[in-house]
């Protein structure tokens, strides 16, 4: 896909407590086309040590309004920044960048498996699918209640069923044990997943036991996030690849795990 | 204006390249920007055979840098010279490929092989790769190392030679002078400084690999410390690199002795960043009321 | 908790010092924070006799570091001797000298003076210092030169003797385990990285020397990898700085190696950031769970 | 004098053109005595480049308000920073720094001139004279009247004297050429300068010649601004002298001009 390096705008901005912020973006112009899974890398050039891009997925991109949605988590000085902009910024990004995941077919039962701030890839690839036809059954864990700050986005696209670690929203524990998952085994014919690292191992393990089709879309740490300096590789049954460009989305028999 | 500079018998039209690992294989910028704009760009380190590279965690970030220990991954020449070789013919500027070895056997196999290849008018030879454990830097740190395999080098590659040095040394001139001595037409610097990084909470190193290559802004002052050293001490061109981040760090490095200079990091900030570059360069020289770039070089 | 260490000698009450040159001779602070709370505190450089150190400009601001081109400026040890050394024996804390000479001679001249001095506990010998032509730096970049300095000060020092090192070599360690043969009890790392600045505007340098020692944060991790590497060559306790901003940074050194720190550039951001970097390596042992300092040095 | 390290809050905000902004920054304790001369180090820690301090001299400390004024022309990234300070900001200093000008004698005729930016430490020294009952005859010069943005604030505390080199304001020329300067030189006890090196150097030798007492305000570049790192030295007739602590004043008679 063609990238494109470009300054957008912040038109709309949504806090929660102090740790998330979900950030609209807009152009003067129409913003590419961006798929699932896909992420952007932005400059953040008003932090001292914010040397390198950040990658962000794409939230969700509102073709009517022409507004990126950026769901950010802050862990960081550079995150720090973006969770401190304020409607009228100018920031700009490379995108869009990787691949995607890969389209569900009619029919299928989909379960879209998030985990902490890789929720965030899971909305978009869920209104697509609910633009095919597909409700989307999305598995939503985290922490505590108030890392699930955008749950009411994910209701109004498809069905939602929450596990916490602190047992303060839905079922106590983690999304893997959640009885959506444990009692639909032998139903669901796809699961996309995004989280931490030992979470989406343990959903891919589960999907391989249980012979499920699985992608997960990896976060690896990025110097350049087009495929220029192979610091992002993860190993693979062909050997080591970019995250950046032939993932972020890979299916898990291909990983290493 | 005049832009174009010859460095070691390589005609560039200006002197704007990029550093070698920095740029892929330059068609990942293509939309970005017009890559026939460029003096020149360097591709990927080569080497003979395959290379899975180093292990993941390859990156970390720094005050005003960043570390990479990618190791050289690549496929080896032959794939270079079958699938991507093809495509990169259709650019209207120098395409140079950065070889790599571990022996001076394998350097030799490799520098023969590139010599065949029409459309690459010349090679760097990197005898400072920091990321590899066999070879790479200890060629570069070790005057008479690298003396000799710019020899056998020399011997069997007739087309323009770059050597690329290591700033991971005392004496960065003593080692120019030496490949200089040996047949080499021009020398590019730096490449990395050998640093690491440590996750405190972690208490471990935060790269597989424990140390790698310090690249960025931050080495701007070393890398133009070590350009001006050299330039003095050789006559043939130097290109320098190094934390380049705008026009100006590339005006600082001419107007240290470069000839020419290579975007590195930089390409990663700002993926158009060489053409602005180019730009600054152009402008720098019209304000300052000189016709020819190459009446700023080495004015310090 | 337990926050003592033990530099071949000299007792700390915590591992946290300050570089010299970047500290004056202490007083300066007295205002802002409680210098009895260091484990030590090294004053200016000082040479034999009187030095005006080199011309305006000695400093540029560079990416996230500086270069400093001061030269050794100071009034040489019997000025020392006698205005200042009295004002600093109220200090309950360990006051180090650092010591500088341009020949053997003038090094074992400044070491027997110092080594007279009840209240100086040890000296850090400066064999890198990269802003003065004559010895300095020329001392710590050749072993030979390195174990001539050192075996000649050490006949005449009879307290602990840390050494400081060079980062301007290829080998750093073999450096540090040279002096470590010729009897220091410590080595200190790194001192600053030959540099240099261009005004390309002006189209001249921008310090009046052309070079001078980049510091701060740029630095740390080229300062990690030479304490990583020197603290696995030698027996002596390392004392570890260069670029340190914040509490994790010097954990970062103390895990590479080091049993003690300095802060050097970091002091004219923050002159309280001493005693930040002291309480925030207590609070994270007791985070970690270790209940001794040293329990964490080398960790990595 | 006892040195703070405090973080100050922005109060005021007054804004000219897009290179010059007078900011006034208190504190919730009283601030500390400043004198005529002296300067601060302001952290300015939200741009990527600005690593050291940036040295500011006083403006103007209005006690009664409790209100520290600095006066600050846009040349970088640091004075841009500041320029864009908002009234709330916290901005930590060390104060205060160097030395200060002397103190006239009563009855002295005072020349106060200030080039470029170089005006800022004059208006404080004026008012301080006006107390002494001392008219202060401010003598500024600058490249155009759009540089000489805070004039009416001179104007209330003494006689002002312009040049500008475009002849926008004033009489045309250098400060050193004003008519005030030129026909009062046999009436001038005593002239306070700073400015632009060549400026102040041309009226340490004016100063000179005519037999008047005259002290400079010397900006070199520093690295700490309070004696530790010996970087800000300028040579005098005892050999090298910090300017941020044995200056920024200077006896011309004393300095290697
Ligand atoms: C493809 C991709 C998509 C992503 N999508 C999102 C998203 O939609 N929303 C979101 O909030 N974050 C997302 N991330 C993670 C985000 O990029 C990092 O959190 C961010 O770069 C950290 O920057 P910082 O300056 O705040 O933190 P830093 O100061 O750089 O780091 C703070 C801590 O975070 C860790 N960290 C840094 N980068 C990463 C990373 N890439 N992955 C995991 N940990 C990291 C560091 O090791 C450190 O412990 C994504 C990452 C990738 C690779
Ligand atoms: C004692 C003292 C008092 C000062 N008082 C004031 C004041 O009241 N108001 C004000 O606006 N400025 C004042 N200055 C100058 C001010 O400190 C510099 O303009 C500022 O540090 C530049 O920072 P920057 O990041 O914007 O520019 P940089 O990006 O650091 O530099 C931009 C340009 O300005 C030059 N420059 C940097 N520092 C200085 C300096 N110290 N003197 C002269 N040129 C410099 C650089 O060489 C460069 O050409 C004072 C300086 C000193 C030493
Ligand atoms: C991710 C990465 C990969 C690199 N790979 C190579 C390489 O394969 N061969 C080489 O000679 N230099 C390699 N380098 C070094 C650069 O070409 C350049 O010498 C160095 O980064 C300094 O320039 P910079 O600061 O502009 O990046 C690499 C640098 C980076 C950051
Ligand atoms: C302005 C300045 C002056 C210095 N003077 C000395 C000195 O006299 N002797 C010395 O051994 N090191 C000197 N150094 C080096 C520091 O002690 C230290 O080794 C170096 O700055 C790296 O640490 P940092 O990055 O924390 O500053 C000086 C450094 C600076 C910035
Ligand atoms: S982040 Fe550079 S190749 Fe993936
Ligand atoms: S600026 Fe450091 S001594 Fe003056």
């Amino acid at each position: 896909m063609k990238k494109f390096l470009l300054d957008l705008k912040v038109v709309e901005k949504q806090c929660w407590n102090d740790k998330y912020v979900l950030l609209g973006f807009s152009h003067d112009e129409k913003l590419p086309s961006m798929f699932p899974g896909q992420f952007v890398e932005v400059r953040v050039d008003n932090a001292p040590n914010t040397f390198l891009r950040r990658p962000i997925s794409v939230y969700n991109l509102d073709v009517e309004k022409n507004i990126l949605w950026l769901y950010v988590q802050v862990v960081g000085e550079g995150t720090r920044k973006m969770y401190e902009y304020e409607v009228g910024d100018v920031v700009n990004m490379l995108l869009p960048l990787g691949n995607q995941f890969s389209v569900a077919q009619t029919g299928e039962k989909v379960a879209l498996v998030g985990g902490g701030v890789g929720v965030a890839p899971m909305l978009y690839y869920g209104i697509k699918l609910k633009e095919q036809g597909i409700i989307p059954h999305f598995v939503l864990g985290a922490r505590s209640a108030k890392d699930l700050v955008t749950i009411e986005d994910f209701k109004k696209v498809g069905e939602v069923y929450v596990t916490t670690e602190d047992a303060s929203l839905g079922e106590k524990g983690y999304v893997i044990d959640h009885s959506f998952l444990q009692n639909g085994k032998n139903d669901i014919d796809r699961i996309v997943t995004c989280g931490p690292d030992p979470m989406m191992r343990a959903v891919g393990k589960f999907a391989k036991e249980n012979g499920i089709l699985c992608e997960a879309s990896l976060e690896n740490h990025m110097a350049c996030g087009f495929g220029v300096c192979l610091c992002c590789v993860t190993p693979t049954t062909e050997g080591h690849k970019c995250v950046c460009t032939d993932g972020p989305v890979f299916n898990v028999k291909d990983l290493d795990w | 204006m005049n832009l174009k500079v010859n460095i070691g018998g390589l005609e560039l039209k200006n002197p704007v390249m990029t550093a070698s690992g920095t740029f892929g294989y330059g068609e990942e910028f293509a939309d970005l920007m017009d890559l026939n704009r460029l003096g020149g760009f360097l591709v990927k380190g080569t080497t003979l055979k395959h290379r899975e590279g180093n292990s993941y965690p390859r990156m970390a970030e720094t005050p005003s840098g960043m570390l990479n220990a990618v190791g050289l991954q690549n496929k080896g020449v032959d794939y270079f010279i079958k699938e991507i070789y093809p495509r990169l013919q259709q650019y209207d500027t120098n395409v140079i490929v950065n070889a790599n070895g571990s022996t001076v056997e394998e350097y030799v196999a490799l520098c023969e092989a590139l010599n065949d290849l029409e459309h690459i008018p010349a090679i760097e030879l990197n005898i400072s790769c920091p990321n590899v454990k066999a070879g790479g830097m200890s060629f570069g740190v070790d005057p008479k190392m690298a003396a000799k395999v710019t020899k056998a080098v020399r011997e069997v590659y007739h087309k323009p030679l770059m050597v690329k040095l290591s700033p991971n040394v005392t004496d960065i001139a003593e080692i120019a002078k030496t490949v200089e001595g040996e047949g080499a037409d021009s020398v590019s610097l730096i490449n990395t400084l050998l640093g690491m990084a440590v996750d405190a909470e972690k208490r471990q190193p935060v790269l597989s690999t424990i140390t790698g290559g310090l690249s960025g802004a931050a080495v701007k002052p070393v890398a133009l410390r070590m350009v001006w050293q050299v330039a003095k001490a050789v006559k043939i061109p130097v290109v320098g690199m190094g934390g380049i981040m705008n026009a100006q760090d590339a005006i600082e490095f001419i107007l240290a002795g470069a000839t020419a200079v290579q975007v590195g990091t930089g390409n990663f900030i700002d993926p158009t960043l060489t053409i602005k570059v180019l730009e600054g360069i152009e402008d720098y020289c019209q304000r300052h009321g000189f016709d020819d770039v190459n009446d700023i070089v080495g004015l310090i």
